[in-house]
């Protein structure tokens, strides 16, 4: 099969594979949405406000299959539903005071540690067997090693608690206005010191051992050589030569962390209440909301299929081999 | 010869392993006459490519010149210093690598990779460079519009000859060429070679030409020397090599070729398989696959003139 | 009946043709060399005779039968490829790649197999006690003739040997030849010898076929093919050989254009190109006995 | 010397977890002492928020959370291995849809789809590795088949296949042994994977708060507060723990990572120093 | 009170920073009928007409003044404050009243305190004049004011509008309350004083983030950021002694925390098995190292005598004191007599010759109860018994527990102004349902008959002295059959600091109950107690 109808066949694949799980997955969950509305509204709910409750929140009793069906349905008409857990607030609302947040703070640590990472494991490479080498990989690497919710907690502890340097949580303080304005950038950025640096600190390991390693190999590459031959300056054989060729394979890696990044930081974002969607998706998993829950499922596969394309298309420009 | 290009002299490479030492290149001393094309020719790991590294300093750890300098145009190579080096390399001592595939930047246009150079070396703007790239390619035979291409983009042939083209970009007075052919077809290898030979009738430059095919040197060199377990073994004219050949190991090199009018004869190439270089024997390391051996060999053999520019180390065939 | 039989074989890589209208025939204890340039499908035919690929087109018979059973096949058709360093297991033992078709097609027992993988040794010229090493322990000539020892364990009809020199330093590649003549002589074997190298075959005598572009284009003894070329390509070949004793003589012609999709494939270069050439692929002429070439200007030549 | 240092650490972890009947003869969840008193000669790693020794839990829960690691290690190479075998081996439309497959499962989002899977299974380190197995073998299996692809191409493949083998058995005794290093390096990087995403639901809840294990002692830590309230040896020791095991089972994989690339392997030295040493 | 002060010009003091929402991202629902509106909607925008005091034991007035019962205990008549006005300056009324409750009584699926009794007590409401209320009950349920007085009321003229109050949102809510919304941000959101309120509040206005956990609340407690927060873990080590003049906490207790075993189940349906487990549980313990010692272990029927003052029997509680206190041979014994045979690894096996090992389940991040559990666990071990500590998700604890699926679990209970709903939670048949069918009450699945004569007669009177009667009896039968076992009492949490404000309740100063609880809206009594530090 040729590459376009294979790619195709995969998202359309992947896409029908989400959303079906997307819809099952919380459905076999122990526990349902109803008894935990009689459970939090104990006493304050007849027999008959709970069914209205509960019509109200589409939870029918329908065969799973039926249910299916309207999801699909629903879903084709671009309906992702209410939340149940902050009911009736509409789905994409909930989500759309995370998305932002999650983009941030995602981008920025999978960014920022891909890039130190990579130079690092490059200058490692370039200089092997020289004390930065001897030292810096293997510091990433045992950083890398702590549970990320351990340094998370930690520094935490540390940097808010104790020395109170920094800021205890969330994105951004009450004294600023959100908007536009450098104030506003200053704290957000004072907020995303400790949730974005402790994600670096513990995934920058791997970037700079994939470097190397990538470097390492690139290295021995006749080019480099001919590089040298032509008498180019050092910068120059290491960016454009050496790196420029060792950063391909990282690179797909590089998606795979950016497609995950609405799913991959709940840790980060309980420990430092931020206020992202790996939280939702959490206090969505634990309070049976299912349509929320759908939805960022749903968010989370497009998300990755989308960056997976981005980074095909990506490759293409950065490897005319592949063109 | 007083007038020499390059004057290689007493050179020798170690490569420093866990093993020890492996003398790679062993007190080497040479010569090439500007304009001159000196071939060099010898069996797999015999040091060529070690040898032609060394020159420009190109080699890289575990790799260490323990003795010997590297004249070119009067100035020992070995003692310059990191800018100095750099600027001598490709404006003064350009390469051909073996597989032009691998010695171009996959990444990068083939423009680029002219336009990097000359802009280095020479100061010119991006739009002289590629002007002057483009000069180069129709030397070469190559469409100038290919600067636009990427390296895979290009056959076998066209990359091989744009790698000759880039190596000539600043007219260096030497083009150490490192088997330049060996990956092609004999028709492409041709087409190639007197691509060679008549850019090097119109530049002048000169050409250290490394390959293991002697019947390839003797068409296009004018001295040839033959390398044996790191040392050059054998050195003489090209135009009368195939008669007067006289190291052992250089008439075992010839009978190995089967050629295409020979009749019949059986060849019988060269028993045995060459000295280790970590550990290597003491005297000839030839000895112990050489028919003519005898106690002599145990000693090294001088490196002597045994007939006009001819110069051998052999105790047998010593004068 | 041949031992091996090439009807019009063919083969298509999506777009591209590697091989076609590929038909030739062996005959017990005949070495036939396949040379050409690079590309021009030498391997691809050996993969298909060595049924490691499937034809697009026609077929292989083996004494006479194209529907031989796997293994009986596999115990008659053997193959040596290119390079020594790949074609050898790294994580394996010399004794384990001797062992293994010793075993497979019940040429020894557990019991007798360490003999016969000595003997085999011997017969390659290689000591018995390297059958304990693994393969990066030995040098390139040492491998190529494990190699050639894998095949001949199984006493085949007919070796497919995929350019088993090229790899090769200039000093052993005629130990390995003269071994596989050897062979021959001694034990009846067939060879389908590929390379580019026109001077070996020759030397190796037998048979020679000239592939350009996917096409056999000329087949005839090796003495005569190399003496009297009739094919353009042949002799372009030829001419392209560095031969010190004669001095060489410049006959290139570099290729213009793509190559055609119908017609003969050397049109780009030929220097006796017709407006026939671009259009019919040439039919199959007879030079001599033995001796014939597809090419429209053969044909007039004779007239 | 990396390797070395790495297998040293481990050991001394694997030992003294292996040993927890001896070094703490009452259990981990022997509740004696008040809680959070600060390391001391009777608790050599203090107590934590329940009174317990932090050290006896230390050995005896390593015992639980090595085992989960190793079991998810193995279990994900497992599977990663045969899937990625297979789909290289034989090609074509087989490797068509096994790398569908992969590549959905790749996509379906990892952590969300363990909390949901943990909730749904009875928690337990059990559990926890079965729902990081079922999560965990795609990228290995992805990245065994990169691997085996390229080593399909190879000519000594062909010429098993010429030598008449089957192809289960080329497979496994052709291809297979080649892959050993990646293979464990893999499994490596499975278990250290495995220590800390398992931690990670531990210390969520996610696991089984009953049993001692690296992961939940930092639960328990959590839960009680321990570091508000000054205790940090109760969270640091687990913590570190598991660090340490993760630490030297990455160096051993640095370790493997240059055998299986020789190019890593090669002796030191700054990689142009090539000096001139002369005599005299 | 009862006249509305005029309102002074607003202080600029700081903002009151309290704890109470949880969430890192919150959605703006201010709608006081929906369990998933903001905290603040029922604690400090909607007003209920009365609020009862746990800590004083009284019915303290709001919107309403005062309550009567008639004769025959089936009319009660709310007498409603003067000179309310909701914050968009409209007067409030008895109109406003019946509308909330009318409301109520025809839209199915409205969340609030009123819903049962209007469901199934209540008979007509009427308003016979602006500021007078009168519900009529179908028969003689005095509890049922307690669930009444608590509704809180939304403005007629807005809410006849709102064309479905079920799925409202309320985003810019109406009130009587001392606070109207001025900023909101999926963060958090802060309150201003409403200036138009009944009473004079100094406070400007509440300050309100959403914290993700426990630990991320504790940490900004802490750390000096919150004046009015709730549990401390140890508090005076960690919060106290950072600035002992101005951290302080106080902690009432209002109920216990029991032990629930699932009584359909069969060792458990013993009440002999039920105490011997309850003689194995080190409470002491429980209270030292869960409650850092800042609380006590439980009497025999699991009230604390704190919140019912006067209700607790004196001799009820002498008798049942052995089976809640710590004995270790007494309960050894009583488990060999139950026939839990002891094995040589120490641990038994039930009269089936089961292993006697069952599952604790606790609710995930309910990090009390949590810890608790270790303890009871290992207690229970002393005894040769494995409970074996499971924390799930509060959904999948709520459905197990609630579902009766459950084996062992810990539970709370229930607290109110009488220990009426106590006891019919704990003993009356009327609560008991199938395995299977949703119980949020009486979980452990126990019924007793003669305990449901009692609880008859106690909800038909409204004389006290003859309730306290009765309530003894209930405590009497509870001590004998142990339904639950009791482990110790439940503090209110509750923690605050005085360097930007005082005035909140504590041990000196007990006027109402520091910690903020949705059930009882008594931070309406703390806010205008609340001056601004010196
Ligand atoms: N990096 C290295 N480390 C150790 N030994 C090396 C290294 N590079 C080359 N050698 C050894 O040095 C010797 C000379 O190698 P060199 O590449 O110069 O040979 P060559 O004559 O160019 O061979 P070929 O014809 O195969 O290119 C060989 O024996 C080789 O094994
Ligand atoms: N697996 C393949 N997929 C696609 N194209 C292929 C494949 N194998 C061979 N080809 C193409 O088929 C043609 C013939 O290739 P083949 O390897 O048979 O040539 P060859 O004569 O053996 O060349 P060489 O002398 O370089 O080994 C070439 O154009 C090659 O690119
Ligand atoms: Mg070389
Ligand atoms: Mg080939
Ligand atoms: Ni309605």
């Amino acid at each position: 099969m040729s590459r376009l109808p294979r790619r195709v066949l995969f998202y359309l694949a992947a896409g029908a594979v989400a959303v079906t799980l997307n819809f099952f997955l919380p459905r076999l969950m122990p526990g349902d949405p109803a008894t935990t509305l009689v459970a939090t509204y104990s006493g304050q709910l007849t027999a008959e406000d709970l069914q209205a409750l509960r019509d109200a929140y589409g939870l029918v009793d329908a065969p799973l299959w039926q249910q299916f069906a309207t999801y699909l349905s629903h879903l084709f008409r671009g309906e992702l539903g209410v939340s149940l857990s902050q009911f009736p607030t509409p789905v994409t609302e909930v989500i759309g005071t995370g998305f932002g947040w999650s983009l941030l703070l995602g981008l920025v640590s999978v960014l920022l540690s891909f890039a130190i990472g990579s130079v690092i494991g490059a200058v490692a490479a370039w200089r092997r067997g020289s004390r930065f080498d001897s030292i810096a990989p293997p510091v990433a690497l045992f950083a890398g090693s702590f549970p990320y919710f351990f340094m998370a907690l930690l520094a935490l502890y540390l940097f808010a608690v104790q020395w109170q340097l920094l800021p205890l949580g969330q994105a951004y303080g009450f004294d600023v206005e959100p908007g536009l304005n450098a104030a506003f950038a200053a704290d957000v950025l004072a907020h995303l010191v400790l949730p974005a640096g402790t994600v670096v600190l513990v995934s920058i390991g791997g970037w700079v051992l994939n470097m190397r390693n990538t470097m390492i190999g690139v290295l021995d590459e006749d080019y480099l050589l001919m590089a040298e031959a032509k008498g180019l300056s050092t910068p120059r054989v290491v960016g454009s030569y050496a790196a420029r060729n060792a950063i391909l394979p990282t690179f797909t890696l590089l998606g795979l962390s950016i497609g995950n990044v609405f799913a991959g930081q709940l840790l980060t974002e309980v420990v430092f209440s931020y206020p992202g969607l790996g939280y939702q998706l959490y206090q969505a998993v634990t309070t049976h909301d299912y349509p929320l829950m759908q939805a960022l499922f749903l968010l989370i596969t497009v998300s990755i299929l989308v960056v997976n394309l981005l980074v095909d298309v990506a490759y293409v420009l950065l490897d005319p081999r592949v063109r | 010869m007083a007038d020499a290009l390059l004057a290689v002299e007493d050179l020798s490479v170690e490569y420093r392993g866990l093993r020890g030492a492996a003398r790679a290149v062993d007190r080497v001393s040479f010569e090439v006459a500007p304009g001159e094309v000196l071939g060099l020719a010898g069996e797999s790991g015999c040091g060529k490519s070690t040898l032609a590294l060394a020159i420009p300093r190109l080699l890289r750890a575990p790799a260490v010149i323990t003795s010997g300098s590297v004249r070119l145009g009067g100035r020992d190579i070995l003692e310059l210093d990191d800018r100095r080096l750099r600027s001598i390399r490709w404006s003064e001592i350009a390469m051909v690598f073996q597989n032009a595939m691998n010695a171009l930047n996959p990444v990068m246009r083939l423009g680029s990779q002219f336009a990097d150079v000359i802009r280095t070396h020479t100061g010119l703007g991006r739009a002289r460079a590629l002007e002057r790239a483009a000069e180069l390619c129709t030397l070469v035979g190559i469409d100038p519009a290919r600067l636009r291409s990427y390296p895979h983009e290009l056959s076998g042939g066209m990359r091989q000859r744009a790698a000759l083209a880039i190596a000539l970009a600043l007219e260096p007075k030497l083009v150490i060429m490192d088997e330049p052919t060996t990956a092609l077809d004999v028709v492409l290898q041709r087409e190639i070679m007197e691509e060679i030979t008549a850019l090097r009738e119109r530049l002048g430059f000169a050409v250290l030409f490394i390959t293991h095919d002697i019947s390839l040197l003797i068409e296009v060199a004018d001295r040839i020397a033959i390398m044996y377990g790191g040392r050059i073994v054998e050195q003489a004219p090209a135009r009368s090599f195939l008669e007067s050949a006289a190291h052992p190991y250089t008439r075992g090199l010839l009978a190995s070729f089967p050629s295409i009018d020979d009749d019949g004869e059986r060849l019988t190439g060269i028993p045995g398989s060459p000295p280790s270089l970590i550990d290597p024997p003491a005297g000839c390391g030839f000895a112990a696959r050489c028919t003519l051996a005898s106690d002599r060999c145990r000693e090294t053999p001088p490196f002597v003139e045994i007939a006009p520019a001819h110069r051998a180390a052999c105790w047998e065939v010593g004068a | 009946m041949s031992l091996l039989d090439v009807e019009n074989l063919g083969r298509t890589f999506g777009e591209a043709h590697a091989v076609r209208e590929a038909s030739f025939s062996l005959e017990r204890g005949e070495i036939v060399a396949l040379v050409g340039e690079s590309g021009s499908g030498k391997s691809t035919t050996a993969r298909m005779v060595a049924r490691l690929l499937a034809p697009t087109t026609g077929r292989v018979l083996l004494e006479g039968s194209a529907t031989v059973p796997e293994l009986a096949y596999r115990s008659k058709v053997q193959m040596v490829f290119q390079d020594p360093f790949g074609s050898l297991n790294p994580a394996r033992t010399i004794g384990h790649h001797l062992t293994r078709p010793l075993l497979l097609h019940r040429r020894a027992t557990r019991k007798q197999a360490p003999q016969a993988v000595a003997a085999l040794l011997e017969t390659v010229g290689l000591d018995p006690s390297l059958a304990v090493r693994h393969p990066h322990e030995l040098s390139g000539g040492q491998r190529q003739r494990v190699a050639i020892a894998r095949a001949f364990a199984v006493e085949p009809l007919l070796v497919v040997a995929d350019e088993p020199v090229s790899m090769l330093d200039v000093s052993i590649r005629i130990g390995v030849l003269n071994l596989m003549e050897r062979l021959r002589d001694e034990r009846e074997t067939a060879f389908l010898y590929i390379t580019h190298d026109v001077a070996s075959a020759r030397y190796l005598g037998g048979r020679m076929l000239v592939m350009y572009g996917g096409h056999i284009v000329e087949g005839g003894p090796a003495r005569v093919l190399t003496g009297e070329p009739a094919h353009p390509y042949t002799r372009l070949l030829l001419a392209a050989v560095p031969n010190p004793r004669r001095g060489s003589s410049s006959t290139v012609t570099r290729p213009t254009g793509p190559r055609p999709s119908t017609g003969c494939p050397f049109t780009a270069r030929c220097p006796l190109v017709t407006d026939l050439c671009r259009t019919t692929m040439p039919p199959v002429t007879r030079v001599a006995d033995g001796h014939w070439a597809r090419c429209h200007a053969l044909g007039k030549e004779n007239q | 010397m990396k390797s070395a240092a790495g297998g040293a650490i481990l050991a001394v972890l694997a030992l003294a977890c292996l040993a927890a009947p001896l070094l703490a003869p009452d259990g981990p969840a022997a509740a004696t002492a008040g809680a959070f008193e600060a390391p001391s000669a009777a608790h050599w790693l203090g107590t934590n928020g329940q009174g317990q020794d932090v050290f006896a839990q230390l050995v005896w829960g390593g015992r639980g959370s090595l085992l989960m690691a190793l079991s998810v290690g193995v279990g994900t190479t497992l599977v990663a291995v045969l899937v990625g075998l297979l789909a290289a081996y034989f090609g074509g439309l087989a490797d068509e849809a096994i790398s569908l497959v992969v590549n959905i499962v790749l996509t379906v989002p990892g952590l969300p789809l363990i909390i949901v899977l943990a909730a749904f299974l009875p928690p337990g380190p059990a559990t926890i590795a079965m729902v990081l197995i079922i999560t965990g073998w795609a990228f290995g299996a992805r990245l065994i088949r990169a691997q085996a692809l390229s080593l399909r191409q190879r000519d000594f493949i062909a010429a098993a296949k010429v030598a008449g083998e089957r192809p289960l058995r080329v497979i496994a005794a052709e291809l297979l042994p080649n892959l050993w290093s990646v293979i464990a390096a893999y499994l490596c990087g499975q278990v250290v994977f495995a220590l800390t995403a398992g931690s990670a639901l531990e210390f969520l809840g996610l696991g089984d708060a009953g049993q001692t294990s690296w992961g939940t002692m930092l639960f328990w830590a959590q839960n009680d507060s321990a570091l508000l309230q000054g205790a940090w040896w109760t969270f640091v020791s687990p913590g570190l723990a598991i660090a340490l095991t993760a630490g030297s089972l990455a160096l051993l994989n640095f370790a493997l990572d240059a055998a299986t690339n020789p190019r890593l392997r090669a002796p030191g030295g700054a990689r142009r120093a090539t000096e001139v040493l002369r005599h005299g | 009170a009862g006249t509305t002060e005029p309102q002074k010009p607003q202080s600029q003091g700081p903002l009151l920073t309290i704890i109470a929402e949880q969430g890192a991202t919150l959605a703006r629902n201010f709608n006081p009928f929906a369990a998933t509106s903001r905290w603040a909607t029922r604690n400090a925008l909607y007003e209920p007409l009365m609020i009862w005091n746990h800590v004083t034991g009284t019915l303290e007035p709001s919107l309403a003044t005062g309550h009567t019962w008639s004769a025959d205990n089936k009319t009660l008549t709310l007498t409603l404050r003067e000179g309310v006005t909701w914050s968009d300056g409209t007067p409030f009324g008895s109109a406003d009243v019946l509308f909330t409750l009318e409301l109520m009584r025809t839209h199915k699926g409205l969340v609030g305190e009123a819903a049962t009794p209007l469901a199934q007590y209540v008979d007509t409401i009427t308003a016979p004049d602006a500021k007078t209320v009168v519900i009529a009950l179908r028969e003689a349920i005095t509890p049922a004011l307690y669930d009444l007085v608590s509704q809180r009321i939304v403005p007629k003229h807005i809410w006849e509008k709102v064309a479905d109050p079920v799925t409202e949102t309320n985003q810019n809510p109406v009130g009587t309350g001392p606070f109207v919304l001025s900023t909101f941000r999926p963060q958090g959101y802060e309150l201003k004083r409403n200036d138009k309120y009944w009473q004079k509040v100094e406070i400007p206005g509440l300050r309100l983030s959403g914290y993700t956990g426990q630990d991320q609340i504790n940490a900004a407690v802490l750390s000096g950021q919150i004046d009015w927060g709730a549990v401390v873990p140890d508090p005076d080590k960690t919060f106290v002694a950072k600035d002992p003049a101005n951290h302080h906490y106080w902690w009432p207790r209002t109920a216990d925390v029991n032990l629930v075993v699932n009584t359909t189940l069969k060792p458990f349906d013993d009440p002999a098995v039920r105490k011997a487990f309850s003689m194995a549980l080190d409470r002491a313990r429980m209270v030292d190292i869960a409650l850092w010692g800042k609380s006590d272990v439980a009497n025999a029927v699991g009230l604390p005598s704190q919140a019912y003052p006067g209700w607790l029997d004196e001799s009820v509680l002498a008798e049942g004191k052995k089976t809640v206190t710590l004995d270790l041979a007494a309960a050894n014994a009583a488990l060999d007599a139950a026939g839990f045979a002891k094995g040589a690894d120490g641990k038994r096996t039930t009269p089936d010759g089961k292993p006697a090992a069952w599952d604790l389940i606790v609710p995930t991040g309910w990090t009390d109860w949590i810890s608790v559990a270790g303890i009871v666990s290992s207690s229970l071990a002393q005894a040769g018994i494995t409970a074996n500590v499971k924390t799930v998700g509060f959904d999948n604890w709520s459905s197990t527990v609630y579902g009766g699926k459950f084996q062992l679990t810990l539970g709370a209970g229930k607290r109110g102004a009488t220990p009426y709903g106590y006891f019919r939670d704990m003993l009356s048949t009327a609560t008991v349902k199938p395995v299977g069918e949703v119980s949020t009450n009486n979980f452990h699945r126990y019924g007793n008959a003669e305990a449901d004569k009692l609880l008859t007669a106690f909800a038909a009177t409204s004389d006290e002295a003859e309730q306290k009667r009765i309530a003894a009896d209930l405590q009497r039968i509870y001590v004998a059959e142990l339904p639950t076992i009791p482990l110790y009492e439940q503090p209110d949490w509750g923690a605050f600091v005085t360097k930007r404000y005082t005035g909140f309740p504590s041990a000196d100063n007990a006027y109402a109950p520091l910690a903020n609880d949705p059930l009882f809206p008594t931070t309406y009594l703390v806010y205008p107690k609340l001056k601004a530090a010196r």
